[in-house]
């Protein structure tokens, strides 16, 4: 365990930033916390978590995939990419640390996809204790520990003092490159905060929610429920629910028209939407109730059926928050519940 | 008042003058509630709720809702009455399958906005008087009502209700807001500040369209922006450019329908004040066409439907503004 | 100060657009002090719109107009020229600095037998 | 993929000195979907056409950009052309690269630089181009004139004589309109009813005229040259195939007080009435609001006298559906309300009249017989007070009316100078702000009434008129060319007051879809060009409810009227603008904004049966536009908001299209 | 930078009536009227036509300056046209000033048929005003630039 003084934050920050590219997040016009890259000034939020997640940093909301260029009858086929560069993500909360390795399921299965996967070859997590999680926090029902996030380097801050602990080779070099201003020490003092939080995570009203019997098993059973209905009632069909989800990893891809050629970018879809998966003869799913259940269904049926018993969702509780509707996947399960037992 | 309402839809679903109620349902915590519909007497009982928490607008719901077999019993408050008028003046609710309950409103909070005032971990929330208690994981802690609201209930502009076949409670009145301020404010200042005002706000935008499809104004049955074939159809903005593209024609097309419900700011995720861009067009077309306000006359010619001969001329923005 | 300066004043102060005047003297056929005024109502509007201001200010004309109002609700232009005559009486006023009438002062001047047209009529041509 | 030509015109040296010609065309060549690119000195010529004409059949051509003059010159020559090869006409685009490039520009390089780019955005709006057939549309061989007064008997005979059926509707019992209320007309003098009633008669007479009288129109459907009209045909209670207009009948009557429309309430008529002596139809009709057997049941005396056995009480309303071709408006106007005149004393002397009611007044078949009385005492008037624009040229909305009336000072003129001529003993003042009187022979009658006649016209207005406890009217009024305020003891004063349109035109207009001005006057489709026309295609003007007008003038703009409605009826069929909005049902909202803009009513709303993308069905209410009546002009397609409401030939995507091409960086 | 500025040629899209301007602008050809060939006209039946998807995507594209040509109030070919477009614009270009964009480089400009001289100056005054302001920034969208 090393640490650091609070004061020296900002020096460790700059240290950091100048060799590689660092995201924290800070506070917007809004006073919503969000990841901005890091520059003299910036400081920490103390927000519990950032609107948007962190999966931004490995499968951005738009992303270009290849260009064509039009000269004339000619087409020219460009690869936009250039060099990732290194970066670093500081204060990821446990359950977005989590959703990594569910995305990771997704792009770096075979095919791989090369896009996300340089991402996050590039790319350091620095994760952060939680101290203070809210009613919406379920991560605990998914096995995630938010006193003890995990990343490559995961830290605490307790009082004056930001303790750092190193997981990966990734996070050792990170911790070496930062040796000069770091000291040894601060187990007891995580220890203490450890069992702090936890005595509040056992408080957590939703942190009984049970998620027995979903899964494969009750595939066709929790397909065919028609509680569906009542659920989808209110959903307005926006993706907000979606775009802050830090495991939902659909997207579209789309052609852009320069004028001189066009730019082929992929960006988020929503299953929320009524276009998602249009194809030649019209969408497959033809009512939001049917849109709906596919989103829900996803997270807690499809995906732990092909993933050994994995959620597609860590409790993060964004959605708790932002759905204009009040609905979300904690709703969904409480109401689901019944129909498997 | 829930009593009541509960006592009143209970009593006319049972005499089959309405087959269903549309209203508010009780969710998870105390801000959660979500807008359902309720077929039994049981479901009422059950989780039917009105409270200091019930902000969204039902309204939109009656497009679907109106288009079942079968009467709808919709309970309204003031501002949703504008919106629910507004679509009836543009035939998209069936108004014969509407059974329309006006409800009183002291104004609506939200989650976030408890939150935003620094209210973490909720548990439960209670309203006495004027005074809020909030119960959190860390403690209970109270508040002045007002300074929970959010900014639409502090600058309301009518408690009074347009249109309903009943109403519960008193009818209140058209009131003087300052709802205009801010768009003022803003006019005064240069227009750099304005662009970096807006772009430090539209940057945010995740297009998830949840200010569009919450909406009472927009219920297009397709939406330009969900159109291939619109050429300016978008899933996600990949420029600052459809930023804000799809913020200003997304206001050019409500505007003279909006009736400045305040349903886009409230839902945005990214807290968003995308009222203002409708209330500039609310402003500007009681300025320059004389005070209007959607939702208010059903036979009213909407401002963008009508004309007279002595407009101003569009070079009137030169010379508007605080930016000579 | 200039002419113009007093005739963009008069015109601020009194709201009035010379320039919709179509000269039909309605305003001067009805006005009951017309024999009493070297200046007649449509004079008035014709003459500031011209800037001929230094015979208007001169004249008594300006306390003869009884402000009845009679010819800003007959004028089929909207000029009101009543609210002219009193501008241009306020600028007279405004020019020599005095205010002859302060709301105060009123009480201590009320006769049971005074109608209350002539008050407000009073307060209207002596304070500023 | 279209296969598109491109050919550049040099127009001789007109475009070929500041645009490299072949440049253009080279550079074009590259265009994706261009398959052939040429340049020739003269597109225009046979030689140039053939061009076209060959490359289009030679390179299997789907679309052609002709870089060439405006094409107001000669888009249709091409047009034409083009589809001489067999290529749809509206496959043609042109890129105006003489009027807006060649003769403003004297740098050769930007003018083949602009050139080009003008070139690529007709060629993007080419590939977006669909082949468009222009419709065709039946006409109904039969005009319908809405209005029996001068101008709508004008126009119904000019019709008639051109050998086309015109119904007359006349909500009146009698058509001839105001003008069967005027004494003499200026600037003649001649007899109003003499001039008057030979055309009434002309009308009945006429067989290709039918006169629907005590009628109203009472729906319109349809468009230019298939209009569904509804007629409702008032109940008389009387046999208009019976009655004789012998007037046994109204003598006989015992309700002896009904206040007499046609000489203005001045005095009274029965309950059962002829208006007047040459009305025509000249029929009775009963006026159900006072007559006893239809209020109580309790008289039947005209049914007792009647020996054409004419009376029938038991009528009703009758509706008369007919098709027309074209529709004229002709509804006049009337004089406006005074009451909010209360300085002129109009509502408290009767001494006070308008000049309508000085008419009758004067008129020989009126309620004096022709000899001038006060109304008050029946005496002889002595001094007579006329005062000009009562209402009109008056900001006040509430008051009168912001419009000049155009017609008082002329028979204001005319009344003063009558009163002079019959009663040389009179005073007549007229009190005037201007005297308007361009016209032929009008200003040499105005100077008559005063040189000649002694008319005294005083430049001022009327500010009070009183009436004294003797009877005398006390005017007050300022003369402001003598500068002093005038008192005037008169007998009668008369107001010249304002006229408006009839106050039916509103509901009409809506029912015509035929826009009218904050006045209530129908708009004309161009106020210069096209003045008898209304925007709506197959609607006419005639008369004053296009805005105020004197006889003369009426009867001129009747006869015009008259030419258009035959030029549209004398087609057999008519050819449809293939530019025209279209909606996307499944887009549609049925919100009714485009409704509300469309300035010529082609847009109607239907509910419709869908199947929607649930499997259901659903009832939707959608728009349909009629291509017959719309005109193109793309109002529609802003006002929508979903995008559903489109212009064939100016879409949303081709214009898009031609943005990019014109903005695309190099 | 002097240079630079001097060498800017702004682009400039003319959406013009086909009944009034766009003859006006065929006057001010036949009348050998100069302005600059930065200016490209667009067709449209009406001004009433113009859509502000239009104007935006004209500025997405690359657009320095927009200007709208219509008939004169009350002379509209389809009679009212122009007073919708009128009050359309007028809202748009107040809202686009309301985000902070300039609001000289959109116009409105009514043109009669006989007016070449007016249209010819008014491109003059426009190109000027636009050329002035430099390249659009505040409403351009990258990907077009290059």
């Amino acid at each position: 365990m090393k640490q650091l003084s609070l004061e020296k934050l900002n020096d460790l920050f700059a240290l950091i930033g100048q060799t590689e590219a660092l995201y924290l997040p800070v506070d917007d016009a809004a006073g919503q916390a969000a990841y901005r890259r890091w520059q003299p000034g910036y400081t920490l939020s103390k927000a519990l978590n950032t609107v948007r997640s962190a999966k931004d940093f490995f499968f951005p909301q738009t992303e270009n995939l290849v260009d064509f260029k039009m000269q004339g009858k000619s087409i020219e086929v460009i690869d936009p990419r250039t060099e990732q560069e290194n970066f670093v993500l500081f204060g990821v909360r446990a359950c977005d640390a989590r959703s990594f390795s569910i995305l990771d399921k997704v792009f770096l299965a075979d095919p791989v996809d090369t896009y996300y996967q340089s991402r996050r070859e590039h790319g350091t997590i620095v994760t952060l204790a939680c101290t203070r999680p809210e009613e919406t926090c379920f991560c605990t029902v998914f096995g995630i520990d938010p006193a003890e996030p995990a990343g490559d380097v995961s830290c605490w801050i307790e009082e004056n003092t930001l303790f750092m602990k190193a997981n990966t080779p990734k996070g050792d070099a990170l911790l070496t490159l930062a040796a000069p201003l770091l000291s040894e020490g601060g187990d007891d003092a995580v220890a203490a905060q450890q069992a702090a939080t936890r005595s509040v995570l056992a408080r957590l009203p939703l942190a009984k929610l049970s998620l027995d019997g979903m899964g494969g098993e009750s595939m066709l059973k929790l397909f065919d429920s028609d509680k569906w209905a009542e659920l989808s009632q209110a959903c307005i069909g926006c993706g907000t629910c979606t775009f802050v989800c830090p495991t939902c990893q659909c997207y579209d891809i789309k052609d852009f028209n320069t004028g001189d050629g066009v730019r082929r970018f992929r960006c988020w879809d929503s299953c929320m939407y009524s276009d998602f998966t249009r194809m030649a003869h019209g969408n497959p799913r033809l009512t939001q109730r049917e849109r709906f259940r596919q989103r829900f269904m996803h997270k807690l049926v499809y995906f732990p059926a092909n993933n050994h018993g994995e959620y597609g969702c860590v409790g993060c509780g964004r959605c708790l928050s932002k759905c204009p509707v009040s609905m979300n996947i904690v709703k969904v399960a409480k109401a689901l519940e019944g129909e498997v037992k | 008042m829930q009593e009541m309402m509960i006592a009143k839809a209970r009593e006319l679903l049972k005499s089959g003058a309405v087959q269903r109620v549309l209203g508010w349902k009780a969710g998870e915590f105390a801000y959660d509630v979500e807008p359902a519909v309720f077929e039994s007497a049981q479901e009422l009982e059950k989780s039917f709720v009105y409270n200091d928490f019930c902000g969204s607008n039902l309204s939109k719901y009656l497009i679907a809702q109106s288009r079942k077999e079968g009467k709808t019993l919709v309970f309204l408050k003031p501002c949703d009455t504008y919106s629910f008028s507004q679509l009836l003046a543009e035939h998209r609710i069936v108004r014969e399958n509407v059974y329309a309950i006006g409800i009183p409103c002291q104004g609506k909070t939200d989650g976030e906005t408890l939150k935003g005032k620094g209210f973490t971990g909720i548990l439960s929330a209670q309203c006495e008087g004027d005074t809020f208690t909030v119960h959190t994981l860390y403690g209970d802690k109270t508040a002045a009502r007002a300074d929970v609201l959010p900014e639409r209930c502090l600058n309301c502009k009518s408690k009074k209700h347009m249109i309903y076949d009943e109403l519960l409670g008193e009818d209140g009145e058209v009131l003087d807001s300052h709802r205009f301020d801010m768009v003022e404010k803003l006019e005064k200042m240069t227009p750099d500040e304005r662009f970096a005002f807006w772009r430090g706000e539209l940057s945010r935008c995740i297009r998830c369209n949840a200010c569009r499809n919450v909406c009472p104004a927009c219920t297009c049955e397709k939406c330009v922006f969900d159109n291939d074939a619109s050429g300016i159809a978008q899933k996600a903005a990949a420029d600052s450019f459809e930023e804000n593209m799809f913020h200003i024609i997304r206001a050019f097309h409500v505007a003279g329908r909006c009736t400045d419900c305040g349903e886009c700011s409230r839902v945005c995720p990214q807290n968003i004040p995308l009222h203002l861009l409708n209330r500039k067009f609310i402003k500007d077309i009681n300025e320059l066409y004389g005070a209007y306000q959607a939702g208010e006359d059903p036979d009213a010619k909407s401002p963008l439907t009508d004309y007279t001969m002595n407009d101003a001329e569009p070079g009137i923005v030169y010379h508007r503004g605080g930016n000579q | 100060m200039s002419k113009e300066f007093d005739r963009e004043q008069i015109l601020r102060t009194s709201g009035v657009n010379p320039r919709k005047c179509m000269r039909c003297g309605k305003c001067s056929a009805t006005c009951p002090s017309y024999d009493e005024m070297e200046y007649h109502p449509h004079q008035f509007v014709y003459m500031v719109e011209k800037g001929q201001l230094d015979e208007l200010m001169a004249s008594k004309s300006i306390y003869k107009c009884l402000s009845c109002f009679a010819c800003v609700e007959r004028c089929p232009r909207g000029v009101e020229p009543a609210r002219l005559v009193e501008a241009v009486r306020l600028q007279v006023v405004r020019q020599q600095g005095n205010n002859h009438l302060k709301a105060n002062d009123i009480p201590a001047l009320l006769d049971d037998d005074l109608p209350q047209q002539a008050i407000v009529t009073a307060l209207r041509k002596y304070s500023k | 993929m279209q296969r598109i030509g491109v050919f550049v015109c040099w127009c001789g040296s007109n475009i070929a000195a500041t645009v490299d010609v072949a440049a253009v065309s080279d550079t074009l060549k590259n265009e994706p979907g261009v398959v052939f690119s040429t340049n020739y000195q003269y597109m225009c010529s046979e030689s140039g056409q053939n061009i076209l004409k060959d490359a289009i059949r030679d390179y299997q051509l789907t679309g052609v950009v002709i870089c060439s003059c405006s094409p107001r010159m000669h888009e249709a020559t091409f047009r034409k052309a083009a589809a001489a090869a067999g290529l749809n006409p509206y496959m043609v685009e042109i890129a105006n690269i003489r009027e807006q490039c060649s003769w403003i520009h004297k740098d050769k390089a930007a003018g083949t630089e602009k050139a080009i780019i003008l070139g690529r955005a007709a060629i993007a709006k080419v590939h977006l181009n669909a082949p468009l057939t222009a419709g065709e549309s039946p006409v109904t061989k039969r005009a319908l004139v809405i209005g029996g007064g001068i101008a709508g008997i004008q126009t119904a005979l000019d019709i008639a004589e051109a050998g086309f059926e015109v119904d007359i509707v006349e909500k009146q019992p009698t058509i001839g309109g105001k003008m069967t209320q005027l004494d003499k007309t200026f600037p003649t003098l001649d007899c109003a009813a003499c001039i008057l009633t030979p055309k009434m008669v002309d009308c009945a007479q006429n067989e290709n005229i039918s006169i629907y009288a005590y009628s109203e129109v009472e729906e319109v459907k349809g468009f230019v040259g298939n209009f569904h009209v509804k007629i409702r045909k008032k109940a008389r209670y009387v046999d208009t195939t019976k009655c004789t207009g012998c007037g046994l009948c109204t003598e006989k009557c015992p309700v002896k007080k009904v206040s007499n429309e046609f000489n203005l309430g001045l005095d009274n008529r029965r309950a059962v009435y002829i208006p007047f002596a040459q009305a025509v139809p000249k029929v009775a009709t009963i006026d159900a609001d006072h007559c006893n057997m239809l209020k109580s049941g309790k008289c039947g005396l005209c049914a007792k006298v009647c020996t054409a056995g004419a009376i029938d009480y038991k009528q009703k309303d009758e509706i008369i559906d007919r098709e027309y071709g074209a529709i004229v408006v002709a509804t006049g106007y009337q004089p406006i309300a005074l009451d909010k005149y209360d300085e002129f004393a109009y509502s408290q002397s009767k001494d006070v009249v308008t000049s309508l009611e000085f008419e009758r007044l004067t008129n020989a078949a009126g309620p004096t017989g022709g000899t001038l009385l006060r109304p008050s005492d029946g005496t002889h008037p002595h001094t007579l007070v006329f005062v000009q624009c009562v209402g009109s040229r008056c900001e006040d909305d509430g008051r009168g009316k912001s419009y000049c009336s155009k017609i008082c000072c002329m028979y204001t003129a005319k009344h003063a100078m009558l009163v002079r001529e019959k009663y040389p003993d009179t005073e007549v003042y007229v009190f005037y702000i201007d005297v308007r009187t361009p016209g032929k022979n009008f200003d040499e009658f105005y100077r008559r009434a005063v040189e000649e006649y002694g008319v005294h016209y005083i430049k001022g207005m009327v500010g009070k008129v009183a009436p004294r406890a003797d009877g005398k009217l006390m005017v007050q009024a300022c003369d402001l060319l003598a500068n002093e305020q005038l008192h005037i003891e008169a007998d009668m004063v008369i107001l010249a007051a304002a006229i408006e349109p009839d106050p039916s035109a509103r509901h009409l207009a809506t029912m015509l879809t035929a826009s009218m001005d904050t006045n209530d006057f129908f708009t004309e489709a161009h106020p210069k060009l096209r003045p008898v026309e209304s925007p709506t295609a197959g609607i006419f003007l005639s008369g004053v409810c296009q805005g105020p007008k004197d006889i003369p003038e009426t009867v001129s703009q009747a006869s015009a009227a008259a030419a258009k409605a035959i030029g549209l009826l004398a087609k057999n069929k008519l050819t449809c603008n293939p530019c025209v909005a279209h909606s996307d049902e499944w887009m549609c909202n049925g919100c009714s904004a485009c409704e509300k803009v469309c300035p010529y009513g082609a847009i109607t709303y239907m509910d419709k049966e869908f199947r929607m993308p649930d499997r259901t069905t659903a009832i939707r209410r959608v728009a349909s536009v009629n291509p017959a009546v719309c005109q193109g002009c793309g109002a529609c397609t802003v006002a929508c908001p979903s995008g559903a409401m489109d212009l064939d030939g100016f879409s949303n995507s081709q214009i898009m299209a031609e943005v990019d091409a014109i903005c695309k960086m190099k | 930078m002097q240079n630079e500025m001097t060498t800017f040629k702004p682009k400039i899209v003319a959406f013009c009536c086909n009944w009034c301007s766009y003859a006006g602008a065929d006057l001010a050809g036949t009348n050998r009227l100069t302005y600059p060939a930065d200016v490209k006209i667009i067709r449209v039946p009406c001004s009433c036509r113009v859509n502000p998807m239009f104007i935006l995507r004209a500025f997405q594209r690359g657009a320095d300056g927009v200007i709208i040509c219509g008939c004169h109030p009350g002379d509209c070919h389809y009679t009212t046209g122009n007073y919708y477009a009128r009050r359309r614009m007028t809202l748009l270009f107040s809202m686009l000033d309301f985000l902070g964009i300039e609001k000289e480089r959109t116009r409105v400009e009514w043109v009669s048929a006989a007016e070449g001289a007016k249209f010819a100056a008014t491109m003059n005054d426009f190109v000027a005003t636009v050329t002035k302001l430099g390249e659009n920034k505040r409403l351009e969208d990258l990907r077009c630039k290059k």
